[in-house]
């Protein structure tokens, strides 16, 4: 039996961990290359943020537009303690993942009975309120913002400058892709599958549905958390406008177009946006443009490649890499095998 | 063993279950019938525990259950299959199956996440019993196609074959040969005396009277949400009001 | 190892040859949009004009503009990435309040001078030695207004302000410190929502206090909307530096009329009496016109063109585009601008004293120099 | 000629469900449609109703379609009433009395939401929807799925009625093939996509090849051993 | 007292530019399950462009007429792209809205730049109740209050409106009795158009209007339509009351600064005390 169970334990086969690695490798060559790590920095991040809410969202089936607020956490709880209370930059970075955990379960408990877009307004909500608190409460930063953020420093040696940041990133990135694989591919990740698909069925399966979304929300907020305690690090100064509502509408777009329900969406889709943006950014303020041609570069660039994007491959990069190379394969595989892709006509949603 | 007790569930004043009384003994397989609307289903789901009883009792094994969540229930052992299809989308047939056996197992995410000997020794379990539960309703070889894409049929049968990975105590059986033609059904029916046998208690809501007087200990027959008779297949068939208000003159037979 | 990253080979900032590399963190998009645009191309129009006349001792400048999108972490970051690159001499920071403060931290870090296009209360004292600030502080600001409520006479005093934001919560502390010394009364202090669209609370409440005068400080809508609240209630209503542009003139409109403001003197460029400071302002004015079909510059064009003027200044002084140099000699900055007279040193960097400020009204849609400061310029125009 | 099918091919992606499938029927003319399971039946009616493009194949339909989908396909957030309503969206009149005549049971739910339903209520509005149609060929997918043995064979009657009165063709898949054969002349046996057999119901009641998979009882004992 | 029905009434109008902006965003979620995300922007072009025909080429009421029409051509483009193609699903088709938004805003800022506009409304103010309110945010409240009317109306008594409804509610079969879905879509986007335009140019004339205001404009709205579960014209009106009253309440008696958080967290804890008893979910 157990050799049957082989077969089927949906694990990345040998081959897909050699792949895998190598991928790490090349983005670890990639600093010593770079001349703007800022950039480089933020994208990981923002892939491991992303990592967790494709959790969340494609795995559980469930939607947040407040991710930021997890981040804005993780960063709250490196720079209060650190500037606020002197503690160590390491043990506040090590509590960052540990708060946004946290919160985000206690939250989760009543926020997680809401479902769709009523879930989607919740999390906005938290965000917003979140927000605004920071911008009143003198030790949150209260409208100035904390800043004079230490370097983060184990023992003796402190990481200055910012290529360690971007090794602490990568590390941290795969970390969190490990957690992530082995989460989807076991009884629980089944559950939270499951319950995606139909609550009644899955309850009646002995899911615990509203424990395992408390569960998979706090993962998600673990992983945002310790991105944001990196990037305060980092970009040494917090306050409110740190995490506005555009960076958390920023990760779903970057978990859709890297494609939901796998693994590397998240990581190709902050890449493939991160990308694009900069290159933005970089054209928009070459001197010399009217002032407002830089704007208009932004918007357009931006909103053009999103609508077209979504249009030509709505299940994203990854899964439509995945889905032509099967396609490709069963060419040469006798019909009648699986493999068949839903009929769009078919994938209206149908009670 | 399943003790229901005076429920009752109304929908705006209209009564879906009305002072719905039964006892199933242990291992007993026992039929339900009644017209549409008649109250089966929603008797299902209080006992699943989707839908909570305005009144009444609901006791399995001498324990109070009714106001247990459902996945509590399915940890005591009750399982269900739907009338409709409830089938997990983007999950191939055989990860559908094994999500049944939820039930029975522990490991959670942390030992997932730590791939702990735990997390390794259930899995395997999870998927052995998952395979022979698709053997037995005859879904072995769909084992790796995308749930959604079964036809009707096949999902109804997945659901079946979801349910007996849990390795239930109690099986609740909504409606499970809608659908099938005549020598599906032999089989299904086949099936079901099977896990009868294997003393499997079981609970069978079917339109086909053939099938539920063929396969039933006792059959308790629902009209708008009241028990209007309670019996042996032959007293059932025979009784004067159940056959004006479901099985009519001529299915009588 | 910040090196490392970031001067990919580039001219480290000490050298004498090849161009002096300028660089500036504005809100290019975003809510303060405006503000950045209008210092963006101060700035820019600036250094177009000294590096045809020749540049700095035969050395062209060259000005990078990064875009912050009105957010003060990515200006943090837009900033770090460019101080941390070694052949940049000096930076201007923000022209939001917020984001210019946020980079104290990486001033410091990178001992680079900066000039802040907000104005920051935390950088006037100089305790942060490579940071200054070429606005006047909302200190100066209030203390002009106040100079005017004395002579007019006010009693009693109602400040409202964004309680959310740097540049309300020190507008209303300088205000209210100020205001009592001068033995006036506060009577209504109240923070509100910028993000908020009706203001009626706020109103009622100035209107039951009602006070001689009555201040806001904030930026973006939500002064507009409490502009159009107010109006016809019968309080005399006061704004500063942050309405003098169309982010809240144009808005405004009927509303604004009679508003009076605490803002730089250079705002009304024809109430000038003639002389040195009419003329820089003029230099600033004529080509603005000439572009935005003859209104006059707002506030903070002439805080981008003034920045480049002050770095321009420090940098022939000091003799060399080391950054030390530079600060030493910005800190000894003794300069008439078209903002005012700046007299940087050690425990001042901000540098600027009351004459700088004018207070102006609105008439017909535009700002004008009230009566009282036609009077002031007779005796005091920064000079 | 009310449908004629021909040599129709349905794929979805790779998994082919209808090889070559050709089907006529008449006007006024009850045709039955039996197949096990995943037989292609629901994909051939869908091919008709245009829910699935075809990969190749005619379709050529002589009148006015409607269908009584699987699974019922019920407006969840709408009325019974609404849900009858509907059914005759491109036409006037929208009546829905004689539908509550045929189907007594909805009378009293019109005012019901229908994803609140019962699974064999929901059934009767789906029929009561393509009725309301007033249809010329009426495409029934699993007619009794889920009803009482009554109201079934009640349904069946009045099918049989309309095609007498208005001469309404009807195309039946039914898995109760005892209840389809008994009101259709011809019948169709698909099989994994294709056309095994053909002809009249009294012919087919007859094959042998039939017989086991399509009737006789459960006779459960007889199947031990 | 006469101060809290000042902050009550206040509250009110403001509710009815919520409520309309949340309008929108109902009638498009009714009939093709999207979040239309651009909905924010289409205020913000009838504020524009009302905003440059009033600049001496309309005059009243004609101007303001030209830009909600103009809006619900834009509308229309934007539910062209948001759902011509079948079968988009309706999260990507959020997305997509989102993207539009941003287009549309590339253009806003290419034909009348950053600096935000207010284009005249109605002036003066009268009393109500001796509490003085702008003539402009009166009309706001009653526009949105008989738009909501309508609106009821027409889901509730109109086969078109039961048509739009089916739409959304099982595409499948609304095809499968010849309701052609995708011309519904289109449909309900030319209204939210209009009603976008129509909450645009009745919202200016009290605020500054600029590109930038689109987020605050799409979340108030949003907040508004969800109480109604972005399908209740009567709930989202609630909604948007309770945001307005509770918000102005907490500026009135509060601290300013939490007006639209505490807002915020009244709704969620509403919202979920509700949800709690929708859990029932039938299982059938
Ligand atoms: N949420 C609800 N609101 C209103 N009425 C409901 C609701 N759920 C069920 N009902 C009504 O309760 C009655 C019983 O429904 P139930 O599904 O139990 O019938 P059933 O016996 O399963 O019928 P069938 O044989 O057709 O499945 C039906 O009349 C149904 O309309
Ligand atoms: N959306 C889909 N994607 C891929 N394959 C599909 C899809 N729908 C149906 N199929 C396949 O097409 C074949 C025919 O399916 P279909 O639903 O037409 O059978 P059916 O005769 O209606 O079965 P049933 O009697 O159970 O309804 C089946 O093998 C099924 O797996
Ligand atoms: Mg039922
Ligand atoms: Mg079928």
């Amino acid at each position: 039996m157990s050799t049957s169970a082989l077969r089927v334990r949906p694990v990345l086969g040998p081959v897909r961990w050699i792949v895998a690695a190598v991928i790490f490798i090349l983005l670890g060559l990639l600093p010593l290359v770079l001349t703007d790590l800022t950039f480089f920095v933020q994208t990981v991040l923002a892939a491991v943020v992303v990592t967790g809410l494709s959790l969340f969202m494609g795995y559980a089936g469930q939607v947040s537009l407040g991710q930021s607020a997890f981040v804005a956490i993780g960063g709250l709880t490196v720079a209060t303690l650190t500037v606020n209370l002197g503690w160590p930059p390491l043990l506040t970075l090590v509590l960052a993942p540990v708060l946004g955990a946290i919160v985000a379960a206690l939250i989760g408990w009543p926020l997680l009975r809401l479902r769709g877009h009523y879930l989607a307004f919740g999390t906005l909500a938290v965000l917003l309120i979140l927000q605004t608190v920071m911008a009143t409460v003198p030790f949150l930063g209260g409208g100035v913002g904390i800043f004079g953020i230490p370097p983060l420093s184990v023992g003796p040696i402190v990481l200055s400058g910012q290529l360690p940041y971007a090794y602490l990133a990568l590390v941290v990135l795969a970390a969190a892709m490990v957690t992530a694989h082995n989460l989807v591919n076991s009884r629980f990740g089944r559950g939270i599958r499951a319950l995606a698909g139909s609550e009644t069925a899955a309850a009646s399966s002995g899911v615990s549905v509203l424990r395992s979304k408390i569960v998979v929300f706090a993962i998600a907020g673990a992983f945002a958390g310790l991105a944001g305690g990196i990037g305060a690090f980092f970009t040494p100064f917090v306050s409110q406008d740190t995490y506005p509502p555009l960076a958390s509408f920023g990760y779903v777009i970057m978990a859709m177009v890297g494609g939901l329900g796998t693994l590397w969406g998240g990581v190709v889709g902050a890449v493939a946006i991160s990308l694009w943006l900069q290159l933005l950014s970089a054209l928009a303020t070459l001197p010399g443009l009217p002032p407002t041609a830089g704007p208009i570069l932004q918007y357009a660039g931006y909103g053009i490649v999103l609508v077209v994007f979504l249009l030509l491959l709505p299940r994203g990069i990854v899964p439509s890499v995945a889905g032509a190379a099967s396609w490709w394969r069963s060419r040469r595989r006798p019909p009648a095998a699986g493999g068949a892709v839903r009929h769009e006509e078919l994938t209206a949603d149908v009670h | 063993m399943l003790e229901v007790d005076r429920l009752s569930r109304a929908f705006g004043g209209v009564y879906a279950a009305r002072d719905v009384s039964l006892a199933v003994a242990d291992g007993e397989l026992r039929g339900v019938i009644g017209p549409n609307g008649a109250g089966k289903s929603t008797l299902f789901t209080m006992i699943s525990g989707h839908l909570h009883p305005h009144s009444g009792r609901i006791t399995l094994d001498g324990q109070h259950i009714d106001r247990l969540p459902p996945h509590r229930r399915a940890q005591l052992g009750i399982a269900i299959v739907f009338q409709g299809a409830r089938i997990f989308p983007g999950m191939s047939v055989l990860a559908n199956v094994a999500v049944g056996a939820t039930a029975r197992t522990r490991a959670g995410a942390a030992s997932a996440v730590l791939r702990l000997p735990r997390h390794r020794r259930e899995e395997r379990q999870i998927f052995a019993a998952a395979y022979e539960a698709l053997a037995q309703v005859g879904l072995a070889d769909w084992a790796d196609r995308d749930a959604e894409q079964l036809p009707l049929g096949q999902q109804r049968r997945l659901q079946l074959a979801r349910a007996l990975t849990a390795q239930p105590k109690l099986l609740l059986l909504d409606e499970p040969a809608s659908g099938l033609r005549a020598n599906e059904r032999r089989d299904l029916a086949q099936l079901i005396r099977q896990l009868h046998r294997g003393g499997m208690t079981i609970m069978l809501i079917e339109h086909d009277v053939s099938m539920v007087t063929s396969l039933a200990d006792r059959i308790t027959v629902l009209d708008l949400g009241e028990v209007i008779a309670d019996g042996t297949p032959d007293e059932i068939r025979r009784n004067p009001r159940v056959i004006s208000a479901y099985l009519g003159k001529g299915a009588a037979a | 190892l910040a090196g490392c990253s970031g001067s990919g080979g580039a001219t480290p900032s000490g050298s004498t040859s090849g161009p002096i590399k300028i660089g500036a963190v504005m809100p290019l998009t975003g809510p303060l949009a405006a503000l950045g645009a209008g210092d963006k191309e101060a700035a820019e129009q600036t250094v177009a004009d000294i590096n045809k006349a020749g540049g700095i001792d035969g050395r062209q400048i060259q000005l990078t503009v990064a875009d912050d999108k009105t957010n003060p972490t990515e200006s943090v970051k837009q900033f770090n990435q460019m101080a941390s690159d070694s052949s940049y001499s000096a930076m201007l920071a923000s022209s939001m309040t917020s984001a210019a403060l946020a980079v104290s931290s990486s001033i410091e870090q990178y001992k680079i001078p900066t000039i802040a296009l907000s104005p920051v209360d935390q950088y006037v004292d100089g305790s942060n030695p490579y940071a200054f600030t070429s606005p006047g502080s909302t200190k100066i600001y209030a203390a002009a207004l106040v100079d005017y409520w004395k002579s007019i006479g006010v009693k009693t005093v109602a400040v409202a302000y964004t309680g959310t934001d740097l540049y309300g919560q020190t507008g209303e502390k300088s205000t209210k410190s100020l205001v009592e010394a001068a033995g006036m009364k506060i009577v209504v202090d109240e923070a509100y929502d910028p993000a908020a669209t009706d203001f009626t609370p706020l109103i009622t409440k100035v209107v039951a206090a009602g006070p001689d005068a009555f201040v806001q400080w904030g930026s973006g809508p939500a002064p507009v909307i409490i502009t159009k609240q107010i109006a016809g209630k019968g309080v005399h209503f006061y704004v500063t530096g942050s309405q003098a542009s169309n982010l809240w003139l144009q808005p405004s409109g009927a509303a604004a009329e009679g508003v009076i403001g605490a803002t730089t003197a250079a705002l009304d460029p024809d109430a000038i009496p003639a002389g040195p400071y009419k003329d820089l302002v003029m230099a600033v004015a004529t080509p603005w016109r000439a572009q935005n079909n003859n209104v006059n510059p707002p506030e903070f064009a002439y805080g981008g063109a003034t920045a480049i003027e002050l770095l321009k200044n420090a940098i022939e002084k000091a003799g060399s585009t080391d950054r030390g140099k530079i600060r030493d000699a910005l800190e000894a900055t003794d300069l008439l601008t078209p903002n005012g007279h700046y007299h940087y040193s050690k425990t001042d960097h901000m540098g600027l004293d009351a004459s700088a400020i004018g207070i102006m009204v609105v008439k017909n849609g535009v700002w004008k120099a009230t009566d009282y400061q036609l009077n002031r310029f007779k005796t005091d125009t920064p000079k | 000629m009310m449908l004629e099918v021909d040599d129709l091919v349905v794929r979805y992606g790779a998994a082919t469900a209808l090889d070559g499938v050709s089907l006529r029927v008449d006007d006024a003319e009850l045709v039955a449609l039996v197949g096990p399971n995943g037989a292609g039946k629901t994909s051939l009616v869908n091919a008709i109703s245009g829910l699935v493009r075809p990969v190749s194949g005619r379709i050529h339909v002589g009148g006015r379609v409607a269908q009584v989908p699987e699974g019922r396909q019920m407006f969840g957030e709408l009325s019974v009433e609404d849900n009858l309503r509907l059914g005759a969206w491109r036409h006037r009149p929208k009546d829905t009395g004689p539908i509550y005549e045929l189907l007594p049971d909805l009378q009293r739910l019109r005012r019901q939401r229908a994803d609140t339903l019962s699974g064999g209520q929901q059934q009767m509005v789906a029929v009561g929807r393509a009725l309301m149609a007033r249809p010329d060929l009426l495409v029934v997918d699993e007619l009794s799925l889920g009803l009482a043995p009554m109201i079934a064979a009640q349904l069946v009657e009045h099918l049989a009625v309309l095609n007498r009165s208005q001469g309404t063709a009807v195309l039946l898949i039914e898995q109760e093939v005892g209840l389809a054969f008994e009101l259709c002349s011809r019948a169709y046996v698909l099989e994994s996509g294709q056309i095994v057999a053909a002809g009249s119901t009294a012919q087919l009641r007859d094959a042998p090849e039939l017989q086991d998979a399509y009737f006789g009882g459960l006779d459960v004992e007889g199947t031990e051993g | 007292m006469a101060d809290f029905i000042t902050f009550v009434l206040s509250g009110l109008a403001l509710a009815g530019s919520f409520a309309l902006v949340g309008s929108g965003l109902v009638v498009v979620y009714r009939v093709t399950h999207v979040l239309n995300f651009a909905q924010g922007m289409l205020a913000v072009f009838g504020a524009m462009i009302s905003y440059s025909l009033l600049g001496g080429i309309l005059p009243h009421g004609l101007a303001e007429l030209v830009a909600v029409l103009c809006c619900v051509a834009i509308g229309v483009a934007l539910g062209i792209a948001a759902i011509g193609k079948r079968g988009t699903p309706p999260m990507i088709a959020l997305l997509i809205t989102l993207g539009l938004g941003m287009i549309a805003e590339a253009v806003v800022v290419w034909v009348w730049g950053q600096t935000p506009v207010s284009p005249p409304g109605v002036p003066g103010s009268i009393d109500v109740f001796g509490v003085s309110l702008e003539n402009q945010r009166i009309l706001v409240f009653l526009v949105a209050l008989v738009t909501f009317a309508l609106l009821s109306l027409f889901f509730a008594r109109t086969d078109i409106g039961k048509a739009l409804t089916a739409a959304a509610s099982n595409p499948h079969a609304a095809r499968l009795v010849g309701i052609n879905t995708r011309m519904m879509g289109l449909v309900a986007f030319g209204i939210a158009g209009a009603l976008g335009g129509l909450a645009g140019v009745l919202i200016a004339p009290t605020t500054a209007i600029s590109v930038a205001s689109d987020l605050p404009l799409i979340l108030s709205g949003f907040a508004a339509a969800i109480f109604g579960g972005l399908r209740s014209p009567w709930m989202t009106f609630l909604g948007a009351v309770i945001l307005g009253v509770v918000g102005q309440l907490v500026a009135a008696y509060g601290n300013g600064s939490y007006q639209t958080p505490v807002a915020l967290l009244m709704m969620l804890i509403i919202m979920i005390v509700r949800a709690g008893t929708m859990t029932e979910e039938e299982a059938k």
